[in-house]
C-alpha cells in the first residue's frame, strides 16, 4: 500500500539524436531508488491519448535536495512518442514505477561485458554507471559494446565517456566506429573472455538480441537481457506483455515481462517463436 | 469509507453483502496480489480474480494487446494458474483480506464449469463465482455460450448445482438481444448478472500488413466501450429483477454512477486499473463525495433513480 | 487524383466505378451541399447521402447527440425530407458533380423499401442504393430488420426486385453473428455490403439523473468503433464474394487504409466529416501518400493484403 | 470550395470573472468578416479530446495588418469548456467558421431593445457595438438589459461602457444594479417602447427566453432570439441541433440551429416542448 502514481514535472525535453529524446523529470523525493534494468510507466497527466502508458527504461536517477530527477532516453516510433515529444517544459507526466527486476550484479565475474544495440543504450549505461561506481574494482572490467545504424542515432556516448571502461562502438554504415552489427563485433571478441569470469547484458532490438542468442548458444556464458514487449498494466496484473519461455515437454508457456522480467537470462527465452 | 460522515455505501447482491459498490473486474486485477502495493484491498467492495480454468492455461503468444482511441484490445486467451494452483497458491493470500472474494470461471464443456465450480465451492474464502460465458463452447463449433439463450441457461444451471455460494453470469455483448441472454440466465438460476465482457474488435498495421495482435482478433475494453455498457445494462433491467452489476470503460466516480443511477447494484473497474492503479479507491472516494454533495446518506438511495 | 504521378486509385464495386475508394457516410454529409462550400465534391469516389424514407420525416426532439470517449451518440431519429423533396430539390445540385451518387434509404415495411427503390430508379443521376436495414420493422414488433438473416435477405430481394441500380446492403454491428446476415443478403441478390452502422448505446447525466439523449438510446461512432468495424469486415471479407465497403472510426488515411488491407473495396468517411469538414480530402491525399512511399501505382495492390 | 478550417493561435486565455473566460485568437486575415451573431465552433488541435468541437458565439472581431483576431467569451460548465481553460498563450486551435445567421439588423426600428443573460452577453454585446456602429443615427437608440446572478458572474460591461447605449443592469441577488431577472425588469419596461418601431434582441439561458416568448406573446413586439443546442457538424450537415419550431397541425418539426439559426425570430419557436 505504499506505492502510487507519482505526478512529474518535465524540465527537459530534448531532441539529443535523430528522433531521440532526452526527457527530464522532477518526481517528489519519496520516489524509489531504481536499480539499473528497471523502468517506469509514464503518461500524460489529464489527457487521454496516448490511452494506456508507455514503459520506458530508466537512463539516469538523481536525488536532489528536495526532489530527485529521472531521466529517460526514448525514440520516436508511433504515436505515443510521438504525443511526448511535442511536450514542453512544465508539463506534467504520471510515472509509476520503478518497475521489474532489474540485472543481477554480478560481484564476481571479472569481465562485464555490456552490449547495447539502439535504445538499449537507455538502461545499459545506467548499468554501466552502476557497476562502475559501486562494484568494480581492480579486479573486474567493464566492456562496453554500443552499436547504432549510424552516427547521427548513436546515443549513450556522453556516459560512456565518463566511465572506466572499454568501449567498442560500431554502426551499420560505419560512420562511427566499427562497421558492422554489434553481434558480429562482439562475435569476433568473444574468444577473448573466459565464460566462467564473465557476465553478459544485453539490451535492443529483438533480431539483435535473437542473434546474441545464437552466438551465446551451446557456450558456458552467462547473459542476462532486457527485453520489450508492449504494455498495459506494467505490474503484472493483465498478462499483456507476455514472452515465450522454453517451456516443459515443448509446451507454450509465457513469462510477464514487466513482473517477471524485464530481465532474463538469456537461455530462458524461447527464441525460436520470437 | 462507510460509517465516516454517516454515509453508507454498503449495498447486497443477494446473499452477498459488500461494503461498497465498486469491485476489480476479472483479469485486470490479477489475483489481487499484483495490485496490494497500491491499492487497501479491504477498502474494496469485492475483487474478482483473473478467470479460472480447470487446468493451467499458458495463453496466446504475443502480441496480446495493442491501443485504440479511447480503449485496449485484448488477446491475453485466458491464461491463468488453474483452479487448484489458485485455491493453494493464492487464495491464501485474498482471505487474509476484509473483502469479497469472487472467483471469475470459464470452461470449454458444461463438465468443466461444473468441476471448476464444486473445487472452489469446497475451497474456505470464496464468497461467490462469476460465471464468464463468452468463451467459446468446443463442444458446439466454438461458438460462445453466452451467445445463445439455451447455452447460456445451460451452463448457469450446472454451476447452480454444483455450489451453494451466489452465482453472478457475466455477459457478453456480441448478441443481437442481450435481454433475451439475461431472462434466460435468470430463469436457469442466476442470482446476478454482470455485464458487460469485452466487445470484439481487431486492428491492422497498415506498414507490416499484419494484424496487431498475432491472434488477429481481441476484446475491446476501455471508455470506448462504455456507451454499449450502459445501454445493455439499462435494458436488461428492464426484464430482469435480480441483481445487475456494471461493467464497461469505468474511469472515475462519474462513470460507476451512471451505471448505479441505472439501477445497477455494483460495478467493476477493469481496464482503469491500468491507467491508474488506484482507479478502484478514487471512484469509492468519488462516489462518497457526490454522496455528500447531494446529500444523499445511503447508497441505496442513488442506485435506480433514473429518470428515463 | 488519378493520373498524378501514375497514382491509380479507382476501384469497382461490382457495375460501379468509383475514381478513388472515398466515400461519405450515409447521414454524416447531408445531401451533399452542406460541405459544397468545403469539399470538392468533383474528388470524392462517392457521396452517400442521408438515409430517405419514403414520406419526411421529422425526426427525434432534442438533445439529439452527446460526445463520448473517442466518439459520440447520435439519436437523429432518421430525420429527412423524404425520396420525393429529395429527387426535387436535392438532387439537381448533385447532378452537377463528377461523382458518383447513392442513396441511402431506408422503411419500415417492406412495401415502404420497394417504393422508395422504384422512385429513385426512374429519377436520373441516382447511381446505386444503399439499404440501410438498421431500423426497426414495425410489421415484426419493431426488431430491426438486420438484426435476421431472413428479414435482411428479404429487404435486399424486394428493392433489388424493385430496381436496376446497383444494390448495396448497408448492416448493423448490433448481432450475434454478422457473417450469418452478409451471407444471407448475398444469396438475396446484394451486389455489395457496407458495414458497419452505428452501434447502439446511451449515456446519463448524473446530476439531472436524465440520458443525456431525449430518445435515451442512440446510436455510437466514430474511432471508439473502428475495432469492431474491422473486426466485422474481416470476418464478412471471409464469407462473401461481393465486394464489401468499411465503415466506422474512420478519422484519417490510416484508419482508411486499415479497411483496404483487410480488402474493403471501398471506405465511408461519417463522424469524421463533423471534426473535419475536409477529412475525406485528407484520406484521399493521405491514401495516395502512401502509395507512393510504398511504390504501389494502383490501389488494387493494397486491397486485400492484409497477411493474417 | 472556398471555406476551409482556420488553425488558430491563443494569444490570452484570461478568467474575467467567475467562472467565465476570454479567449482571444490570432486567424490568418482570410477569416471572413462575422456578423454579430455568428459563431465559431472550435477544437484543440491534435488532441481527440475534447471529441467534438464547440460552439461559441463570436464576441469581438479586429481585422489587424497581416492577421484578424477573434474574441470569444466562454463559461467552463463541463469537459471541453474545462480543457479550454487550461489552455496556455501559444497553444493551437482549430475554428470553423463564421457560421450561422447572424441577426437581421433592423435599419428602422427606433428602439433597439438588446436583452443578455449571462453568456448571451457574447453574441449581444458584439451586436450592441455593431449597431452602435454601423446603424445607429440620431433617431435609433440602443436599450441593453443585462442580466446576471450576481455581481462576480457578469459579463460586457467593459464594451457597454464604450457604447452609446441605455444599459440596464440587473442581477438575481442586487449585488449590481436592479435585483431581479432581467425578464422581470423588461417586462416593466415594456410599455416604454412601441411595438411598431422596436426590434428585440435576445440570448440567455433557456428558461430567461422561454419567459420572454411569454411576456411577449400577444403583443406586436418583433423578436429576434439567438438558440444554443449541442452540435456536431455547426454546418447543417448532422441534423444534432434540432430546435421544435411550430409545424403544420401540430405535427412536430425541428430546425437546426446551426443553418438555420442561430438566430430565430422568437415567435417560430415551439416554446411549449422546450
Ligand atoms: C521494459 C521496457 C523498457 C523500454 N525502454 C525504452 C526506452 O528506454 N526508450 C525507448 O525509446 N523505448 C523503450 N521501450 C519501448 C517503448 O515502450 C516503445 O517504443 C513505446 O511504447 C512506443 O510507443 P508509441 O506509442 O510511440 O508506439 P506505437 O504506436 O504503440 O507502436 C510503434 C511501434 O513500436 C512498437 N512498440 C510499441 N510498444 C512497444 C513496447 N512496449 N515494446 C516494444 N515495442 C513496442 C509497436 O509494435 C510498433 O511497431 C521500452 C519498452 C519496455 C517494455
Ligand atoms: C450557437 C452557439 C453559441 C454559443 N456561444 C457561447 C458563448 O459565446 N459562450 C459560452 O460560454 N457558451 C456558448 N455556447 C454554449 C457552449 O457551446 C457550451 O457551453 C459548450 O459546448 C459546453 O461544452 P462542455 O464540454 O464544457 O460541456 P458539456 O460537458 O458538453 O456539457 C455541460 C453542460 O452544458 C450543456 N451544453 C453542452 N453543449 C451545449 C451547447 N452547444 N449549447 C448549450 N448547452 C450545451 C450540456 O447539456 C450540459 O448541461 C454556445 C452554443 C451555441 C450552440
Ligand atoms: C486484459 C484483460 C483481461 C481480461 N480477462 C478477463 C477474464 O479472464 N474473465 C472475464 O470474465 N473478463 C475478462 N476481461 C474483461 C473485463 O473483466 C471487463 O469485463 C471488460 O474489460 C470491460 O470493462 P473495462 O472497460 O472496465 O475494462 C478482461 C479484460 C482485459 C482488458
Ligand atoms: C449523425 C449521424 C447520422 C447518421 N445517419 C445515418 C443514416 O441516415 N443512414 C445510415 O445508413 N447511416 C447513418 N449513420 C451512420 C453512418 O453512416 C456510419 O455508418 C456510422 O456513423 C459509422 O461511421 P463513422 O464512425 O465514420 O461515423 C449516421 C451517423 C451519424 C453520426
Ligand atoms: S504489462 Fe500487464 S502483465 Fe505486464
Ligand atoms: S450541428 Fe450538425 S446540423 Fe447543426
Amino acid at each position: 500500500m505504499a506505492k502510487n502514481i507519482y505526478i512529474g514535472e518535465i524540465f527537459k525535453n530534448e531532441e539529443i539524436a535523430q528522433d531521440c529524446f532526452l526527457m527530464s523529470v522532477a518526481l517528489h523525493s519519496t520516489f524509489a531508488e531504481p536499480q539499473p534494468g528497471q523502468f517506469v510507466m509514464l503518461r500524460i497527466s489529464g489527457i487521454s491519448e496516448p490511452f494506456l502508458a508507455r514503459p520506458f527504461s530508466i537512463y539516469s536517477f538523481q536525488r536532489e535536495t528536495d526532489f530527485c530527477r529521472i531521466d529517460l532516453l526514448y525514440q520516436v516510433v508511433g504515436k505515443g512518442t510521438q504525443i511526448l515529444a511535442g511536450l514542453i517544459k512544465g508539463s506534467q507526466v504520471e510515472i509509476l514505477g520503478p518497475l521489474g527486476n532489474g540485472f543481477e550484479i554480478s560481484q564476481s565475474a571479472r569481465n562485464l561485458v555490456l552490449i547495447a544495440g539502439g535504445m538499449g543504450a537507455a538502461p545499459l549505461s545506467f548499468l554501466a554507471e552502476y557497476l562502475d561506481n559501486k562494484v568494480c574494482s581492480g579486479s573486474s572490467k567493464i566492456y562496453f559494446y554500443l552499436g547504432a545504424r549510424n552516427s547521427e542515432t548513436l546515443i549513450g556516448m556522453d556516459k560512456i565517456n565518463n566511465l572506466t571502461c572499454t568501449a567498442v562502438i560500431c554502426t551499420d554504415d560505419g560512420s562511427l566506429g566499427e562497421k558492422g552489427l554489434v553481434t558480429q563485433i562482439l562475435a569476433q571478441d568473444l574468444k577473448k573472455y573466459a565464460p566462467d569470469q564473465t557476465m553478459i547484458y544485453a539490451c535492443g532490438p529483438k533480431p539483435m538480441l535473437k542473434e546474441l542468442a545464437k552466438i551465446l548458444q551451446g557456450t558456458k556464458f552467462k547473459c542476462q537481457v532486457s527485453l520489450e514487449e508492449r504494455m498495459a498494466c506494467g505490474v503484472g496484473a493483465c498478462l499483456g506483455c507476455a514472452v515465450e519461455v522454453k517451456g516443459k515437454k515443448g509446451m507454450a508457456a509465457y513469462k510477464r515481462v514487466c513482473a517477471d522480467g524485464p530481465v532474463f537470462y538469456i537461455d530462458e527465452i524461447a527464441w525460436k517463436k520470437i | 469509507m462507510s460509517g465516516k460522515n454517516n454515509i453508507n455505501m454498503s449495498v447486497k447482491i443477494e446473499k452477498l453483502k459488500l461494503k461498497n459498490p465498486v469491485m476489480t473486474a476479472s483479469g485486470t486485477f490479477g489475483y489481487g496480489e499484483e495490485y496490494a502495493d497500491y491499492v487497501d484491498l479491504n477498502k474494496l467492495g469485492a475483487v474478482v480474480v483473473k478467470g479460472l480454468s480447470l487446468k493451467p492455461r499458458a495463453g496466446n503468444p504475443p502480441p496480446r494487446i495493442m491501443e485504440t482511441t479511447g480503449g485496449m484490445l485484448n488477446a491475453v486467451g485466458l491464461q491463468n494458474i488453474g483452479v487448484e494452483a489458485f485455491i493453494a497458491e493464492k487464495l491464501p493470500f485474498l482471505r487474509k483480506f476484509d473483502t469479497k472474494i469472487i472467483a471469475n470461471i470459464y470452461g470449454e464443456s458444461y463438465d468443466e464449469y461444473k468441476k471448476i465450480a464444486r473445487k472452489l465451492d469446497a475451497a474456505k474464502g470464496v464468497h461467490a463465482l462469476e460465471i464468464n460465458i463468452s468463451c467459446p463452447n468446443v463442444q458446439k463449433g466454438g461458438l460462445s455460450f453466452g451467445a445463445d439463450p439455451k447455452t447460456a441457461a445451460a451452463v448457469t444451471r450446472k454451476v447452480k448445482d454444483a455450489t451453494d455460494l451466489p452465482v453472478i453470469v457475466k455477459l457478453t455483448p456480441n448478441v443481437t438481444d442481450i435481454t433475451a441472454i439475461a431472462i434466460a440466465v435468470e430463469k436457469a438460476g442466476a442470482d446476478a448478472i454482470s455485464l458487460i465482457n469485452t466487445i470484439t474488435g481487431m486492428s491492422v498495421d497498415i506498414f507490416t500488413r499484419k494484424p496487431h495482435l498475432k491472434n488477429i482478433t481481441g476484446g475491446l475494453s476501455g471508455p470506448a466501450i462504455k456507451p454499449v455498457a450502459l445501454r445493455m445494462v439499462w435494458q436488461v433491467l428492464q426484464k430482469v429483477s435480480i441483481p445487475v452489476i456494471g461493467i464497461g470503460g469505468i474511469m472515475n466516480a462519474e462513470d460507476a454512477l451512471e451505471f448505479l443511477i441505472l439501477g445497477a447494484k455494483a460495478v467493476q473497474i477493469g481496464t482503469a486499473n491500468f491507467i491508474n492503479p488506484q482507479a478502484t479507491m478514487d471512484v469509492i472516494a468519488g462516489i462518497e463525495k457526490f454522496m455528500q454533495m447531494s446529500n444523499v446518506a445511503n447508497i441505496n438511495k442513488i442506485i435506480g433513480t433514473f429518470k428515463p
